[in-house]
């Protein structure tokens, strides 16, 4: 059972080339999902449709697992030059989404709602960035 | 008509108390992935614990003997040691799971760290275990455990294309963006976190504790057939939820305030607040009959007194396993691994550990020595049978597809 | 000497030939209604194979489910019955030695 | 529990005979009180005599479930008992078939398990790890001896 664990808990360095656009491509997909839930999130919060606790909480978490997305990925080795644009350009896209999830979050702290509108639109822009990166690499 | 009382309320709880952290998960998981395709793999696993429960809970009833005697009975002490230290293993690790949900509920209510209110959290939880009869537990929770039916409502607020999401669930196909192994990875979760073996280890040691008879049987039955597949809607309405919200949005569910974002969605604040309650009942009532499980598991191998009709130092033993594992859950959270991630191995180790339990009940259910006239009929044998390679092809595929897909990923 | 001592044990002829290994040893009551005061030694279960002779499919005609009854039986097919009265010796922890004779019968009544 | 009518008791069966390993071992014990008193971890087998060998007796513990668990884990089950154990030479609990009621899915005992200590010769194999555990920790916390509510 341990072993499983471990196994499934590892990210090993990229091989080759295709495999660097996989690792990409996923992590693409896991950051747009984090940045969509602050955004949903931050829409029911707008619309008062949801506890001020609850939202500051699934916000936090999303935004950790973004911020260890972006980490885990930034270790991984580029192969070749392909791969080094890939990753300029990924890296370029998940700063974006870390800056927008920490203003929503601001935001929703301070209960800014006009700064909350500008986080959802912020967020949706991002969203939209990765998963069309996510698309581009898989 | 107390009797009728009695019957409604023990369905009302088999419903509420069917859900619990790893049903939360796993269904809003593979609904925000995989939309309603892995849908009929709840109806697979709600006919199989009706199949296994009731077979379990008769033998419960007419021999007064628990899951582990029968095991040991059956397998000798070498082989059935093995089982009970793979059982006792997955139902502890299922007990970690919930305790960690009980805490990620209530950080959702209150704000505060879960890791600060996972101390609290097994302490009430143990003076419940320590003082408070069965049956009161059982439907305080169960009944609270109702609240989760704001899902089913959710779904209906949210209006669906009924007529697509029923062609969906009929015709399920692979989603873009998913391949085969991780499709059928998820279908043994989903499977494993609808028949997950402490349920039926909680079940025929309560029918055990409270001396069902023949009588009985009709009521237990009842609670069965009626309560876990409407417990199996609720599931379902979990999963719809997140097929409906999240999935169009690219979200894909790991915590559980996400699971509860489609009721918010659908139905604002007050959604939420029973969502919520739903949340910490169904995880503390899954922690105590986890709990139990453990107790009650070993107890009934060694001969052990257990059981709640007992006070505490007539049982002591049963009660020092208690307090141990409550201990070493509290000890695991600790170490701040992720309570979500611990539910999504649990019930695939369920689906593993499955087997091992079903196949001396369904061995002990045909038994005339035990059952007399009361052993198993022909389609409790057939679907018995069926099931018994369901569960076994289901078992030896978990942990190669768990390394074939990274646990999913 | 306990039990243990017994189940497990080879089974060998008188001119020893092995027949399996103790699975089972079945002891008589003084009648269903007498208190069990002493259970003596009645005959030993013996077959080539010990899994699951637990279940008891192998010396039972009536238990199901038919599938498990097929299986197990196949697996026990030599199973059999041998009187304590046909045993010669009995080395506890190792081997039960019969007399030339002994009534040696399938564990399994006839249908 | 003894008087269920819901049991298949041995009485009713009109059985006359008792396949050892299949409808005695690894069964639970029941007390004249319905509690659990132990499983029938191995039997006891007199040899002396004429005629047959005969059971003469129902063996607990440690020191007489190791042996039927066999390797490693067998062996440290019974190393730890006897390490453990007050008396020198421990030996398995006992208890004398004499004292059994009836035997159904489980073996019911004509006596409460109290008097077993007393009737058994020596024996401590019984209740030993249930009285370490009440009196150590179970026994100390409040409310143990109260009916759950």
């Amino acid at each position: 059972m341990c072993a499983a664990l471990v196994l499934a808990g590892c990210v090993s360095p990229a091989p080759d080339e295709a495999s660097f656009s996989d690792k990409a491509a996923m992590t693409a997909g896991a950051a747009a999902s984090e940045v969509s839930t602050v955004r949903l999130t931050t829409q029911l919060l707008l619309a008062d449709r949801l506890q001020r606790n609850y939202g500051d909480v699934t916000i936090s978490a999303s935004e950790d697992a973004l911020s260890s997305v972006s980490q885990t990925f930034s270790v991984v080795q580029p192969p070749d030059k392909t791969s080094d644009a890939v990753r300029t350009e990924l890296e370029q896209l998940l700063g974006d989404a870390e800056d927008a999830v920490a203003a929503a979050r601001i935001a929703n702290r301070r209960d800014d709602h006009p700064a909350m509108r500008k986080a959802v639109h912020d967020l949706g822009k991002s969203a939209t960035q990765l998963q069309a990166a996510e698309k581009k690499y898989g | 008509m107390k009797r009728l009382l009695g019957v409604m309320l023990g369905i009302l709880t088999a419903i509420g108390g069917f859900v619990d952290i790893g049903d939360l998960v796993t269904n809003a998981v593979v609904g925000s992935r995989f939309g309603v395709s892995l849908a009929w793999v709840v109806v697979v696993g709600v006919v199989g614990i009706c199949v296994f429960a009731e077979m379990s809970g008769r033998v419960a009833a007419v021999s007064g003997r628990g899951t582990f005697d029968l095991v040991r009975e059956r397998l000798g002490p070498r082989a059935g040691l093995l089982n009970l230290l793979a059982s006792v293993a997955v139902t502890l690790l299922t007990f970690i799971a919930e305790i960690g949900g009980i805490a990620l509920a209530l950080e959702l209510v209150s704000g505060v760290n879960y890791l600060l209110i996972v101390p609290f959290a097994a302490f009430a939880l143990w003076l419940i275990l320590w003082r408070v009869k069965f049956v009161a537990m059982e439907n305080v929770f169960g009944l609270a455990g109702l609240a989760l039916v704001v899902f089913a409502v959710a779904v209906w607020q949210l209006g669906p294309d009924w007529e697509q999401l029923l062609h969906h669930a009929t015709h399920p196909v692979v989603p873009f963006g998913e391949g085969h192994p991780t499709y059928w990875y998820y279908a043994i979760a989903l499977f494993g976190a609808a028949m997950t073996p402490y349920e039926v280890f909680f079940f025929s040691s309560g029918g055990v504790e409270e001396k069902w008879r023949r009588k009985d049987l009709i009521e237990a039955r009842m609670n069965v057939f009626l309560g876990f597949p409407l417990g199996g809607t609720l599931s379902l309405a979990i999963m719809t939820c997140a097929a409906l919200v999240m999935l169009p949005r690219g979200i894909e569910v790991t915590t559980l305030g996400q699971v509860g974002l489609p009721v918010a969605v659908a139905l604002g604040k007050i959604g939420i607040a029973f969502a919520l309650v739903g949340f910490v009942a169904a995880t503390f009532g899954a922690a105590c009959e986890t709990g139990l499980a453990v107790g009650y598991s070993v107890a009934q191998f060694y001969g052990w007194q257990w059981g709640k009709y007992v006070s505490p130092a007539r049982a002591s033993r049963f009660h020092l396993l208690i307090l141990v594992s409550t201990l070493l859950a509290v000890a695991v959270l600790l170490t701040t691994v992720d309570p979500i991630k611990v539910t999504e191995y649990s019930v695939v180790f369920s689906a593993v550990a499955l087997p091992l339990t079903y196949f001396p009940i369904l061995v002990v259910a045909n038994d005339p020595d035990y059952m007399g006239p009361s052993v198993n009929g022909r389609l409790a044998n057939t679907l018995g049978v069926v099931y018994f390679f369901i569960l076994t092809v289901a078992a030896l595929a978990a942990l190669p597809l768990m390394l074939i897909t990274k646990a999913g990923q | 000497m306990t039990l243990n001592d017994l189940l497990g044990c080879d089974v060998v002829t008188h001119d020893g030939r092995k027949l399996g290994s103790v699975i089972d040893v079945r002891l008589k009551t003084a009648g269903p209604a007498e208190p069990v005061q002493v259970l003596p030694f009645d005959a030993l279960l013996v077959s080539r194979r010990s899994t699951g002779s637990l279940f008891g499919y192998e010396r039972r005609r009536e238990q199901g489910p038919a599938l498990f009854a097929h299986f197990f039986r196949a697996i026990h097919r030599e199973a059999r019955l041998v009187p304590w009265s046909g045993v010669d010796q009995w080395t506890p922890g190792q081997t039960v030695t019969l007399k030339a004779g002994a009534a040696v019968t399938p564990a399994l009544p006839e249908a | 529990m003894s008087d269920s009518p819901d049991r298949v008791p041995r009485k009713a069966t009109g059985e006359v005979s008792y396949d050892a390993a299949l409808r005695l071992l690894d069964r639970q014990v029941i007390d004249s009180d319905g509690a659990f008193v132990c499983n029938v971890d191995d039997l006891e087998v007199d040899v002396s005599g004429t005629g047959p060998p005969r059971i003469t007796a129902l063996l607990t513990g440690p020191a007489a479930l190791g042996p039927r668990t066999g390797g490693f884990i067998g062996r440290w089950m019974v190393a730890t008992w006897r390490r453990l154990a007050p008396d020198q030479d421990p030996r398995p609990g006992r208890i004398d078939l004499h004292l059994i009621a009836d035997i159904d899915s489980a073996i019911h005992l004509a006596v409460p398990r109290r008097r077993l200590a007393e009737l058994a010769d020596g024996d401590k194999g019984i209740d030993g790890f249930e009285q370490w555990a009440r009196s150590v920790v179970i026994g100390r916390i409040p409310g143990a001896r109260h009916d759950p509510e």
